[in-house]
């Protein structure tokens, strides 16, 4: 089903893992909505997740751990065309990454956000991370973490994000639907995606997910910001499904002005001479 | 020797200075003077004291002197903030209250109360055009000249801000009428006009890194605000839609390198402009430039550190940071422009080489630069050609492609049928994570052969005098080129060369043998341990014999060259 | 009244900048409450309002741009009985400093957060800050500003932050009110104190944020997480006053293990050389 | 000539490599024979081939060797990832399934099938164990000792993981007996042991510098996990409330410094460690410290770069980073231990420094330090001080008063009646923002006069050799100190000396006459442009002659410099 997107490589994730499900996923979905791997960028950071483009076709930025979500907003400024897949880890994301996590969102640019959360440092070897439960215990977080934990929907929903979905990757059909709910939203698309790291968190497994999440009622509204927050809000079950919309919000894309005249990718375009003539002539 | 007229003008942020600095450079150029101008300025938005420097010439004049003839002082502050640069001739003119003779100084001075003339006319906020009148008198400016300039500047705000200002011109043009009559002296100020230079281009050097940067093809700006770059961005923003160019104010600096980068992936041309302090934070990144070998050009505004240190203020201190910003080795270029000429022609290259060899390219510039001006005719526009350097990619193409140039074929994400990769582990010719040591080992020795074709391509430095007869050789780098020049005119001895660096790093390899010429070769560079002539030392292994450093956070002036080159050579060897 | 605190220097603020109030109002708190200037340490970054502690007598570091609320953590785990008031910029906090922030809300150490509140940056001359409002135009946002406004308290309440407030400059007894519940509040305590900028604001004046604010009525209840956020999601109308308050979350200092049995501050200790010896043995 | 037997353990990550290293290592050296280990994995938590290299000698060991004697695979990777360090003397004993003939490699081989062995006991999980119960009975450790570990590492864990792995220890001793019956070439690795150093320590470079740290008397540790730092953290967590130490792993490395500056202000003594690219975030703010004048410790593990590189490897190419990082001038210290002694040693020593002229001093170390252990016989913690450096102010306290020496008696606030500052722009005496040219002069000029005072007391570098004989020096730094010793002592010439700098910044000025000695000066340095030979250039003006560089992210073995030396050396001159 997802040849298109298939690489002829060996994955250098622990069996079991659940990014395993994940990478299917993505691939299945993007070959079902017709993408070919050219159209696509997948853009990631450092962690386990974050070697997420190695095993798929398609292009790719392997950036910075912390950063991808920057990169992602530069690749889709310069190239609208492009469609943007942008995918780490609870640490990269929300941790090291957490400033651009909140501004990306103010942007709004038409990019899909998958946050693999394992709430853990997988890459690292068994940190917690900014998700990780209240009492989670570590090697370095050795009574237990003391944190809050970081609810990202939570807050992606308080800067009015446009698009704040949770899916747990243990269920590989309805992820799906999600995450092409989210491709196809226009702006920025938040999937808290729970996928369990089976050498490091003995505690979120993939039973406990199971267990510990519900998926949304029909009769949820999404469209409405405080009843969306209540149920981000709720972290001792979680809510899987489309949390909140904002289809009223324009694009980053949108609002640049430049694309307003000329949809052209940046690359095709050249410098008009007589223009940097004329405004050098004004300072004389 | 050139011969200027030193007009300084001193008062508080939010009076206005900048206006009239403006303003008066730009009217007495159309007169046909020509003029130089630099400000300094405190870190604050109103208050405290700042000012501006403008000199006046029948010659071109290009730097920064200390010595005041003319002062405007706007504030009590302005004559003790300035005392030190004013001498027994210096004349004063302004208000009585700000003449402090408390001070016991001895210069000359005219009083001419302007805060009383400016609230006939409406506002004491007309003093300082008032001022400007009178100035323009002084130098026998066309009045006409000013109210062109006065409705050109306010044509938004309309009449009811352009009549008293014209009000205010002609108000100045009266005093100056009278002036002229009482005290003989205000002739001396008098200089012979120079038609042909009415129409050439007074820039400074933010405007001049801005409009190199857009005849360099800029694509994508972005940046976070941090004194002495803030302008190059606002500048780029007001000219945005007209050249198809996206200017992002990002959330912090870290984003803005990453972004620039993903946006230099996909395509863009990128440019980022900070100051050392937000450099910093682009350290890892501009490290992550090297490893993907992306293109990006990196505006550093430099001032006085370390940390917030004086941010309005100038010095030649990044100089280290920059060349060593980022784990681990990869090729990069530095340029640090000597003039305005030099801001715009290089801010243009450094584009045009950032995407031939794919390498992170940097302008070191200064507070100094950055705020000063000065005419010039024009700006050569007729060589651009501004090559893409990428490639239409086909099915099986490979983004680190092992080449024997060390340069592989750059794709685009979306030309051509083939896949881009990016990857900041070590990594294979498609772009896969490596661990083998071979791949390492030929990664490495790309980059090294990257950096030997960007050094046989860079450009030799400036000698200037004549290399048969030098003892001495003045090195340089940057900003202080124009400071140096018109010093050595000054001293004026043929056994003084003068050699400058407008690129850094890498040096070019004439660089051995202009220092052999030489039998003292003195560096001068305004921090305190002398960043470039360890650079120097480290690339071509020639100490240099002596270091003229300053560090007080404010610019070297000509006279401070002429009275420190004269002590090295003095001072034997 | 707050002579204890006063400082002869010259104030580097423009006339008519907010920032003159909030001194005034955080030198006669802390007089009120008995402080004297040796207990306290005022944390701040750059920025005008970053300037703040050296208008007035106290111990302080003004450090980097967006880093103070790290800085401000430090010290407290250094020594939690020193009172901590960490104070700067809209754009310090939420831009630059907007990781820390995050985070900072999730340690809930026991310092006092004034964010300086003028939707612009007021040092670097008046680009649009993250709070300002949708279409604010500058010299740099030249089209107006594009990017969905930060929400400080909605995101500080989607962390479960402990404590959360909004005051305005103008109304300097209320304010110090607020201020006063806020330092003697146990755990992080925000305030987005709305503060004008007279220099290039010219949107949010004293009179628009009087005309656009009210005060929460008694009624509020401040523990109730998802009517506090109703209240801070309404950006329309600004609520002023205690929006949210969350007593039962344990300090940072709380939560560090090695002052339960132990208070000194670090500096005052010394290392325990047997213990060390032992440690050492082990590894034979 | 030291002889020992190289024994490597190879397979994926997950499969147990490391207990039985770390087993073995200590079950050799209680039964009194000397070792060392090195690691080298991939950057991955499953799968994948790592190894570990074990040296045994009757002599003290203590540096890696390329040539593998005895090989222990335990996946079909092992072969073919290590053969080029096998030769046709390497005893491979393993299963059949991993011995790969088809590599037609000549080597000797014991088949032993550990996987069907294991599985008799219960899980395939206890090959490693059987493995190691083999080889300990190769050396003939006695088998109590195994137990006793076996014993306290799982203790736990209980007994239903004791007992079978106590009976996997049994199996692999008997399978040894066997062994030995049948194959007379396991007599040859048969080797004196020494009582002496059964009660040794056996530390790790992430030990000795973690254990540094606490005899150094750190009170806060701040870091972000990374690559090969992260195991400090790790350490002094465990240790954290045992020590009256807070450890905390914050959100990033720019809120870790932030934090650990915070904490210095306020009188704690502040740690962070990182990794290069970790280490460039902190850049702003180790140039804030400089500023502040607050002591902290910066560990930076070094790993190959640029960008993420190879997160596992190591290198030595870090140091231009940490020496420029930080925009403005200041003075720093920076450490390259050259050994688990130096790592112990110069951590707690960095503290000290830190406190007593207030900057930061970095540790640069490696991943094949940190990774690398060996028994030595004891850390002396007599001479242990841990002066604190501070005062207890009074009223008109000013932080940052200006002394003859450069150094402002340092306050905390809460200690005492004073108030103290701590700001980021430049300066007065009270910690006032100044915008004062000779303020800032003055407070260069201070940070000046305390490189000189640091330059004073720096570390001499180590020379070994007869000064008078030597015609060739190895110069080197950080981690290759003993892979060099051992090196030179196989090539055994006295007209080669070795000058070995565990100090880095400011280098001692005994290093002039060190280098003046040596005709010629061969620089060896992981990394491919010769860092340290141009940090010793611009220090004291003297040229490096030759250069080693390896730049593969693998270590440098004793075999590659017995090779490289000899080379560079019959190169002539
Ligand atoms: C600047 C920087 N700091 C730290 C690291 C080390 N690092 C790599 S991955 C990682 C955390 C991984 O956790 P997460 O993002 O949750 O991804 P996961 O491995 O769990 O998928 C860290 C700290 C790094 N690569 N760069
Ligand atoms: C790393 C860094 N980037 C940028 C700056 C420049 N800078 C100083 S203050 C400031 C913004 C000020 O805005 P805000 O925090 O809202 O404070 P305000 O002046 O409005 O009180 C900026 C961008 C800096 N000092 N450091
Ligand atoms: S460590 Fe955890 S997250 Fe990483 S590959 Fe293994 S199971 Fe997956
Ligand atoms: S610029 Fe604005 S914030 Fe800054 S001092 Fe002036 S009024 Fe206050
Ligand atoms: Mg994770
Ligand atoms: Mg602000």
């Amino acid at each position: 089903m997802s040849d298109n997107f298939d690489k002829d490589v060996k994955i250098h994730w622990c069996p079991g893992c659940g990014n395993y499900s994940a990478l299917r996923i993505v691939k299945e979905s993007l070959t079902e909505l017709k993408f070919e791997p050219k159209d696509i960028v997948i853009v990631s950071g450092i962690g386990q997740a974050g070697k997420f483009p190695h095993f798929m076709t398609a292009n790719f930025y392997n950036g910075l751990h912390g950063r991808y979500l920057s990169t992602a907003l530069g690749v889709k400024a310069a190239n609208p065309n492009l469609e943007v897949i942008a995918i780490s880890g609870d640490g990269c994301t929300l941790s090291e990454g957490g400033n651009h996590f909140l501004h990306t969102i103010r942007y709004n640019p038409n990019i899909t956000n998958l946050i693999s959360n394992n709430s853990v440092y997988g890459l690292t070897k068994g940190q917690a991370s900014p998700t990780s439960m209240l009492g989670f215990k570590t090697k370095v977080q050795t009574f237990g973490v003391i944190n809050e934990p970081f609810n990202s929907p939570a807050v992606a929903i308080s800067l009015n994000a446009s698009f704040v979905a949770r899916a747990f990757v243990g269920d590989i059909e309805e992820t799906k639907n999600i995450l092409k709910q989210a491709i196809q939203h226009k702006g920025y698309a938040l999937i808290d995606m729970l996928s369990p790291c089976v050498s490091f968190n003995k505690v979120n497994t993939f039973k406990w997910y199971k267990e510990n999440s519900y998926y949304l009622e029909d009769s949820h509204n999404p469209l409405d910001q405080s009843e969306a927050m209540k149920v981000a809000l709720n972290l001792r079950k979680l809510a899987l499904g489309v949390i909140y919309k904002n289809p009223s919000r324009p694009t980053y894309e949108e609002n640049i002005q430049i694309y307003n005249s000329d949809s052209r990718p940046l690359f095709a375009r050249d410098l008009d001479k007589n223009k940097l003539e004329k405004l050098v002539n004004t300072f004389r | 020797m050139t011969r200027s007229v030193n007009l300084a003008i001193s008062g508080q942020a939010g009076q206005g200075i900048a206006t009239v600095e403006s303003l008066l450079t730009k009217a007495l150029k159309r007169s046909g003077l020509n003029v130089f101008a630099s400000r300094e300025y405190m870190s604050r938005v109103r208050g405290g004291i700042n000012s501006t420097a403008i000199r006046v010439s029948s010659q071109p004049v290009h730097a920064f002197e200390d010595r005041i003839d003319i002062l405007i002082p706007l504030s009590d502050e302005a004559i003790p903030h300035l005392q030190h640069r004013m001498t027994n001739n210096t004349l004063v003119i302004g208000e009585k209250a700000f003449l402090s003779m408390d001070l016991l100084l001895s210069f000359i001075s005219i009083e001419v109360p302007f805060t009383e003339l400016a609230k006939e006319i409406g506002s004491i906020l007309y003093s300082n055009i008032i001022a400007l009148g009178v100035i323009s008198s002084i130098f026998k400016v066309e009045r006409q000249i000013l109210h062109d300039l006065i409705e050109f500047t306010f044509l938004k705000k309309g009449d009811k801000v352009i009549q008293p200002n014209k009000s205010a011109i002609n108000k100045g043009y009266e005093i100056g009428a009278e002036l002229e009559d009482k005290y003989e002296i205000l002739k001396k100020f008098y200089m012979n006009k120079n038609p042909e230079i009415k129409n050439d281009l007074i820039l400074d050097g933010t405007e001049s890194i801005a409009l190199g940067a857009i005849a360099g093809g800029v694509q994508y700006e972005c940046f976070y605000p941090m004194a002495p770059s803030t302008g190059i961005g606002t500048f780029l923003a007001q000219q945005a839609s007209k050249f198809g160019l996206i200017v992002d104010m990002s959330e912090d600096e870290i984003s803005v390198i990453n972004k620039a980068l993903g946006a230099s992936y996909a395509g863009a041309r990128s440019l980022v402009t900070t100051s050392g302090g937000g450099f910093s934070l682009m350290t890892e990144a501009i490290s992550l430039a090297g490893m993907l070998e992306l293109p990006i050009v990196v505006v550093v505004g430099q001032r006085p550190g370390p940390a917030t240190g004086m941010p309005t203020r100038t010095t030649q201190e990044d100089l280290r940071l920059v060349l060593h910003a980022g784990a681990g080795f990869f090729p990069r270029i530095i340029f640090a422009p000597g003039c305005i000429e030099d801001s715009f022609y290089l801010t243009q290259k450094a584009f045009d080489l950032a995407q031939k060899y794919q390498v992170p390219v940097f302008i070191l510039t200064d507070q100094y630069l950055v705020d000063s001006y000065y005419n010039l005719p024009f700006l050569n526009l007729d060589s651009l050609k501004n090559e893409k350097f990428i490639v239409k990619t086909d099915k099986d193409y490979q983004r680190f492609k092992f080449t024997k140039s060390g340069i592989s074929p750059r794709g685009i994400p979306g030309y051509g049928e083939g896949l881009v990769a990016a990857d900041s582990h070590t990594h294979t010719e498609a772009g896969m994570i490596s661990e083998d040591p071979e791949i390492r080992e030929k990664s490495v020795e790309k980059r090294l052969k990257k950096l030997k074709l960007i050094k046989d391509a860079s450009i030799p430095p400036e000698f200037i005098g004549d290399a048969n007869k030098i003892k001495y050789q003045i090195v340089s780098w940057g900003s202080t080129y124009y400071i140096i020049k018109e010093a050595l005119d000054k001293i004026n001895r043929s056994d003084i060369g003068f050699l400058h660096f407008s690129q850094v790093y890498p040096i070019h390899e004439s660089t051995k043998d202009y220092l052999k010429k030489a039998k003292i070769n003195i560096m001068v560079e305004q921090n305190p341990t002398g960043q470039f002539a360890n650079l120097i030392e480290n690339e071509i292994h020639i100490q240099i014999d002596k270091k003229i450093l300053k560090y007080s956070g404010y610019t070297l002036s000509v006279e401070d060259i002429v009275a420190q080159i004269t002590d090295a050579i003095n001072g034997g060897n």
